[in-house]
Parts: C-alpha cells; structure tokens; sequence
C-alpha cells in the first residue's frame, strides 16, 4: 500500500511540473462583504419558523421562490407575531426576551426590520401583555395607511396596544371586553373577533386613542362551527374559514364590517368529512380571485390536521376549480400533509406549501405542478407572508 | 406555590362546573347523530358527532403516548415525558395558574372528565412527546377551550416547558 | 351510514344503562403538583445539547439508564460549558445570553442548579470574556475541594477566572499566556494546554489570586500530533487522546503534573487509518479501569468524524478487551456514528453513547449489550457527564 | 464596519503569511508518502498523508456544497446557503474581525490556498448547509487553525449565524 502510493505519488510529481506551463493563473484574494439583497421579486416568501422544539429562537427565513435561495432571515424570539407593512419593506415582529434565555425579566417587544438590509432599524417596548401565541395575520398588524402599528395583548385579559412606528412609541392601550386579536380596518378602526361570533371594532382618533366602538351582529357560531382565528387576505378585509367548510368574507374597509353570505368549500356529502385544517389553511391570490386551502378528511378536533390535498376556488363563483393532491404531487415521495399556504399575487403565481415534514413545497399556482421542495426551511413553518 | 395551587384549583374548577352543563348539552344534542363510536364506550363524545375518520384510539395507551385518553385537548411536549407525569410538572419548572379546559372520555370507564391542561414554565422546550389533540378545542376567542396560547403567560418566568392534564370530576350528565 | 350510526347509537345508549350498576367508581379529581426527583442513580447521566441549529437553546437533559426516562432540564444558553460538582450536587453552567434573544447586551453568567430540584440557586455575573467553544470538561469546572470554580476565558486572548461559589463572587482573573482552558488540580491549582504541548499551571493563594506559576515539558507535538481538548477524567487526573490514538495519562494530583510513558489504542498496521474521534472521544471506568473510546477509520481532519465502533481497554495492560462494532449492535438498525461517550462508576456499568443520529444508546459496558435506545436526546447530544 | 474590515485583512493575512511556511513544509514532508491521491490532483494536500478513507471530494462540488474546496476546514453553516455567498455574510449579519485559518487544495488548478473563515454574526444560527470538515484543522490551544471556537466573540453582537471562506492567496512553494 504504501510502496504503490510513492510510486504514484513520484509519477504525479514529475506530472505537476510537465503541467504547470499549462496552469491557469492563480485565483485572487477575495475581500469578504455583507451581501447586499437585490430588488425584492413577486416570488419572494417570508416563511415563519416557530422552532417549536426550541421555542425561544423563532426566526422568519425570506425565500425565494424562483431561485430556490434562502436570502437571509430575521430573528423573532420567544412565540412571536409578525407581518409586513403594507408598502412591504418593513417587516415587524411582535415578541418577547427572557433576560436569562429561557427565564429572568420577560420584555415583551415590537422590531421593525428593513427588508432591504434584513437589518433591525427600530424597538418598541411594551409592557408585559402580548399574546403569547401562534402566529395569525393578527397578532400584531400595521393600519391600512402603514401609520400605526396594532399589537394584541392577553393577560389572559384581551386589550391592544397602539403604537406609532415613526415616533418609536406606545400610544396607548385599548381594552377588548374579551374580544381578541387585531385586524386592520381602514387607516384607523381596529377590529377583534368575539366569543359570540361578533366583530368589535374601535375607531381610534388622531391620538391612537378610542374615539367609539362598536359590535357587528354574529356571523359565526363559536359552538357549532368555529372560524379559524387565522384569516386569509382578501380584497377589502380578510375571510375567515369555519372548521367545517364554510367561507365568511368579511369587508373591513368601511366604517363597520360588511359580512357577504357565507359559502361553503364542500359539498353536502363532503361536509364534516372533508375540511380545512393545519396552521394557515387558505391564501388568495386577489386578482386572479382565487383562494387555495388545505384540505383533509377528519372528524371533530382536526382542525390543525394537515391537508392531503389542496383544494382551489374561485371565489367569484364559489366553484372548486381543481383538488391537488399532496401524496401524488411530483415524482418526490411522501411530501406529508400540508400545514400552511400562501401564494404570489402576481400574473404568473407561485403556491407556497408548508407541510408536517418542515418542507416547503413551491408549485405553479396555475396548475398545480411541483417546481421545487424546499428541505427543512426551519423547524416548524408555520405561517408565510408575502407583499 | 401553594397560594398559586389554590388559586389554579379555584378558578379551574369554577370553569369547570360552568363548562360541563355546556357541554353536556352539546354532548346530549349530538348523541344521537353520532358516527365516531368507540368500542366499550356507552356514549359517544360531544363534537365528535361529525367525525367522518377520527384519530385511532387505544385504551392501553400510557401517559408518555399522545394516544392517552387524558391528552384529547393537548397541543404542545407532555411533561410525563419531560420528568414529571401527566399530571405533575417537571422538577424545576412552574405551574401556570391558569389554564384551558378540556373534556376527555376515560375509556377505562367509559364516562367523560373535565380535565384542566395546565402548562408548566420557566424552562425551554422540553421537546419530547410532541402531541398535538384538539378534541373541542376552539380558538383564541374562547380562551378557556383554547391551546395555542402559552397559559404560561401570567407566570413570573413565563417560558413554556410542557402540558399536564389534571381531572377536575366527572362532566356531569 | 347516518342511519346505521344511529342505530348503533341507540343500541349502545340502552347499553350504557344496562351496565351503569358494573361501572367502577369515577376517578378522583388530582391535584396538580411539581414533582420530586428520587435520589440519585449511579446510572443517570446529564447530556448536553448544544442544540446547534438553535444555538441559543443549549440544555442539558438528566436521564436515567435504567428506567429509560428522562428526569428533567437544565437551560444552557448559548456555546455553554457545563461540569458537576466533586459531590454531583450541583450543576455549574457557564453562557451567554442576549438582551434580545439572538443579539443586543451580552452577558456571560454562571449559573448553579441544585441537582436535586433542578431550581437555579445562584448565579454570577462574568466579564463579558468567557470561551464561546464546544463543551470540553475544562470550559468550566470545580477546584478538586469544590470551594472554587474556574472559568475558561477566551477574547481571543486566554485566561480565566477564578470565582467563589459559596459568596457568589469573582475573585479575579489570571492570564494565561495563549494556554487554554481550566483544569483543576488538586485544591488551588489550575492547569492549562498549550500550543507547544506544555501543561501551565497556576497556582493560587488563598484569596484566589496567583501565587506561582510553572510550565512542564511538552507532553504532545501539536503539528505531528495533537491531542484532543477533550480529556477523559481518570484516577488523580486525566487522560489526553492524540488524534493518531496515543494516550497521554497526566497526574494533576501533585504539585505539577506527572506524565506517564504514552501508550496506543492502535497497533503499528492500523495507526493512521483507525482513530478515534466525535465530540466527545472517551470515558474510563475508574473501578475497572476500562476506556472506552470511540473508533472510526479516517484520515487527517477526520477527528470529529463519529465512531464506528467502540474499544474497550484495559488502562493497566494496555490490551484491547473488545470492539464492538456500532452498526451491527442490537438489532435495531443503523445506530449511525458515536460523537460521545461516557460510563457509569458503579459495579454494574452503562455506557452510553450518543449518535450523530441524535440518539442515545444504552449499553452494558461488560458486554457491550445494547440495552435501549433513546431517541433525539435532543438536537446535537455532544457531551454527557456523571458523577 | 469598514475599521473592522481593515483589522480583518491586516490580522489575517499578516497570520496567512507566518502559516504558509509551516504548512508548505509539512506539505513537502508528507507528499512522498502520499497516499490520499485524487484525480487529477499533482499533490498531495499536507497532512492529508496518512488517510486512509479521505472523504471523496468533487471538482464539482459548488459553493453551496460542504464538498466545495475552500471549505476544508468550516465546521458550521454555510453562509451560501444562507443569503451570503462563499466569501460574503447574509445580509443584516456582521464579518467577525478576527477568524481561522485553513489551506485548501483547490481541484481547478492543483493549487494550495489560503483561506480565512470568518464567522457572520449578529443573528441567531442560520441551521442550513451544516457542514463539518477539519482538514488540518486543530485544537483550541492552536486557535488560528481551531473552528470550534465562536469567532464572533469579538463582535459587538457575537451571536454566531454561518460561516464564509475567504481567499487568501496561494501557499507560497
């Protein structure tokens, strides 16, 4: 063994100098930077890990999904909320720190990142009352107007805090009655969902403080069919789809919410067999008029299941366009169920799809087909954003 | 510990005699209709009257396995797998005073337990016997049904570590 | 299928009545409570998750070998070391934390934890200089009478600290001239690696402060072959793995270390091609006087590649007692490779061995038997420690 | 940043000119007694003398791949896998000034490089491409050539998120 490796070792050696006449220059020193992002595209996603095996270290990972490339990632501590400004460069982040990690003083925080630079610009500090729970579009939200920034608290108490993201400061907090969370409702109403099914929505005044509020009439029922808490965009205000099929459009640009009649995703002999489920279940793209949602058979209790499919409508018609399966997609195996949706609102739209394996999963939103599966963008994605 | 013990156990159990005539209507108006029978088990269980497939269930499951009747409501790592038991938290860690409320089938007995799921805090992830039942389970505007909140948001370390289920008394009929 | 369930249903509602009289009595209401560790098993062992992918998250889990069951956590923090105290009591870890999860204000602390409630009792406070490095026994430990503690510093320049557990105190700090890390010997002595393969050693007055210092002979060649930083803890001392499998005994329990003559774990004909190699590369049975140390066949730079098997030695004869091949162990599949090993003291031994799969297995260290294995000890199981 | 930058080139390439020596002559020493021959590859890589099963490497291998050449000695995250590329840090992360020193054999053109590692900082660990090579790589008590050390530990935020390789210049024969 040894003998043989001299003899190649000496007749490799002459080699190296019959070829070095032959040898391209050397290459240069290279000088390291920080990468700069290029413009941001229609295809990029910001893919929400909660890291739920480590949950102090949630981060959000901004994908690409033409490129496949992660571009970089912006941190988000202990069960964070997070969304995007509606100008879409900005990215805030709802959470909270432990002065010792995982214990010590809690400082509960909104971040403002710049998408551009994936640099933090900003803190806002609050006090120690925001809703330590899994991401929705309304954990913490901008106004429509990008002026004001809405944090929802539970202690378990239900309030929010307004904050002025320009000032750097907490206006002031608003207490609920028991109704949760905040979705933005024109440049300066605020909305929450009730126990009773019910919208209250408080109009703020130029101060960040209650001018009025009010409650809309039911338009659910938290016993016989619950809505997800997490809400799909829409134009004009968000959906929300019920545990067992049905669609609540919810229009949250005038002065009170305007509630068209519920439809459903399934049919009569589908109903209470296949049904929405996972972590975000819907997404629409608003000008094509068509909402993607993960779907699944299951009984009572399985709402946070995974869809094996991904059914899509037009929302015009309420007609299913197509159902994709999730077992059969590609020529990639088992992808798993399907956790979370989110699609590009461009004219050549890309499907993002989060499943229970940690993939995320880019399809032609067009046709369904797979393009690319993503490995393990983080632990546990959850939620993705896009502008 | 004792002062939040008792203020747990008050409160949880002031919810629980308020949530079992609830459900127990809930659970009489759908019994009829129900389709998602179990072996063994006389009645079935409120809101799973529409359940076209669900979860297989077993009798024998011991409390490190999600499968265990106790469970039907958790999201989130078992402290029985974490050091403590299903109904004890891990040493070291904090019980949260406040809690979500769930109503599980023993199928040992065939009756059904309103159980408080408490979560036990002021250490990192335990990250085993990840287990996530939403039997009943609602969302965050019904707290008490609710398990996506961190319930250990009102302790002084408020991280979470793990969920117990604790039997407060038969869902009375 | 509706009518079938409910006369199903009905059938079962008449049963229910019919066996009402057989039912058990209900099952008490419990009460919810924090629980007690037993005493202490000669077979627990605390293993660390550096938990890589989440590196804020360091913990270390306590398990028992015997019940298979895992007892409880301590939190870690960030690039921690970690070590026992003489009398297993206490759990000292040294970290960092941020003042915003990932980033802002650092502060480097030590932290004790009362093994027998796994509560954190103290902490002291660090300048901001501790090693941000892979666990080793030596980043931080316990002076051999358990009244001191040291701590490895690295800024990059090396020196440590030297702190009063009892008063909860630093009492200072003590340069080391480019050596690294702490070694305790015997009660005011610290020893420390360098790059020439010399021992410095400190020793300390009464206050904690530098009374003398001396520098023994090299005992390894750093170019030709290094040991690992790692050290495996045997009578009076520790022994040094080279990365071509010499094994350096060096006595700390005199006034300078005493180097014994270095023997092999590899014959003329497997020296450079078997080498041991992980994180964690051996342990001894002081009792028994066995290694057990973790074998692969590599080249240069392969010393963190994990084991394929496991040797065992007779630290007195020098002889190999066994191999024990880790892929065929048990009948459970492929283990993968071992990164970290350590052995019980008692007279019926566990080795355990944690896999780059994440797992743990449980062996008889006489047999080599596997007896368990447990699965995902974390993310990056890399050191585990007993008394 | 542009300070840190400066101290950067100036501390490592004034270490990569001291390195270079040492390591070309331990490369001579070793190559006639080679026994880790790749193809196409004129010399042995010092140190790589004595493998007996060297990892194979590819010429492919391209920045996103641990095989990729300039990585020989990166136990971390692969910051082109993370928004950077092999020699820049994602974006919003920060250089660590100071960093290790490895020398790669580079398969396009049979030379030894210089590298320095340098550590992106200031975000929590970017989790993708993890990548584990130590060629030549050595304990702590040899820190300009140790990567287990966090090289952020400088920085004023020394959270470690990946790691870049950064060219040199050629190991002078």
């Amino acid at each position: 063994m040894r003998s043989a490796s001299l003899l190649v070792a000496a007749a490799l050696n002459i080699g190296m100098h019959a070829r070095a006449a032959e040898l391209p220059p050397p290459l240069p020193a290279e000088h390291m930077k920080v990468e700069a992002l290029a413009a941001a595209g229609p295809h990029w996603v910001y893919v929400f890990d909660e890291a739920f095996f480590n949950e102090t270290d949630a981060r959000v990972h901004l994908f690409d999904g033409d490129t496949y490339r992660r571009l970089g990632q912006i941190d988000a501590g202990f069960t964070p909320g997070f969304n995007l400004s509606p100008d879409g460069k900005t990215t805030v982040v709802a959470t909270t720190y432990f002065a010792r990690g995982s214990r010590g003083t809690r400082t509960d925080v909104v971040e403002f990142t710049d998408n551009a630079t994936l640099a933090t610009t900003r803190e806002i500090v609050l006090p120690p009352k925001r809703a330590m729970t899994l991401p929705t579009l309304f954990n913490v939200t901008y106004s429509d107007d990008g002026r004001l920034v809405y944090v929802a608290y539970v202690t378990p108490a239900a309030s929010f805090g307004v904050l002025d993201p320009a000032a750097g400061t907490v206006l002031g907090e608003i207490d609920t009655a028991g109704c949760v969370m905040v979705i933005p409702s024109g440049p300066n109403r605020v909305s929450s969902l009730c126990e009773s099914g019910r919208v209250l929505t408080v109009t703020l005044d130029a101060g960040g403080h209650e001018s009025s509020r009010a409650m809309s009439e039911p338009f659910f029922d938290a016993d016989k069919d619950p809505v997800f808490m997490q809400g799909v965009k829409i134009e004009g205000g968000f959906a929300f789809l019920s545990f067992l099929g049905e669609v609540h459009e919810v229009d949250f640009s005038g002065a009170a919410p305007a509630f068209s009649p519920a439809w459903s995703l399934v049919s009569a002999t589908e109903k209470g067999h296949w049904r929405p489920g996972g972590s975000q279940v819907g997404a629409v793209h608003r000008g094509l008029h068509r909402m993607y949602v993960s779907m699944h058979v299951g009984g009572e209790g399985s709402h946070k299941d995974g869809g094996t499919e991904i059914w899509v409508f037009d929302m015009t018609t309420h007609r299913r366009l197509a159902r994709w399966p999730v077992g059969t997609m590609g020529t990639m195996g088992n992808l798993g169920t399907v956790l979370a949706v989110q699609v590009s609102q461009d004219g050549a739209p890309i499907l993002f799809a989060a499943t229970d394996k940690s993939d995320v999963v880019v399809l032609d939103a067009l046709t369904g087909r797979v393009r690319h599966i993503e490995k393990r963008l983080g632990q546990t994605p959850w939620m993705m954003l896009n502008p | 510990m004792r002062s939040l013990d008792q203020l747990f156990e008050h409160s949880s159990r002031a919810l629980a005699r308020r949530t079992s005539r609830r459900s127990l209507l809930a659970g009489l108006g759908q019994i009829l209709t129900g389709s998602a029978l179990l072996p063994l088990l006389p009645i079935d269980r409120a809101g799973r009257a529409q359940a076209a497939e669900p979860k297989p269930k077993s009798q024998t499951a011991g409390p490190e396995s999600c499968e265990y009747w106790k469970y039907c409501a958790i999201d989130g790592f078992l402290c029985s797998c974490c050091g403590g038991t299903s109904a004890s938290c891990p040493p070291g860690t904090t019980p949260s005073p406040i809690t979500w409320i769930g109503t599980c089938q023993n199928p040992g007995d065939g009756r059904d337990y309103i159980v408080s799921y408490n979560d036990c805090c002021g250490k990192t992830s335990c990250g085993n016997c990840d287990c996530n039942r939403n039997e009943r389970e609602k969302p965050m505007y019904r707290p008490s049904r609710n398990n996506d909140l961190n319930w250990c948001m009102a302790n002084a370390d408020s991280n979470y570590h793990c969920s117990v289920s604790v039997i407060l008394g038969v869902s009375e009929k």
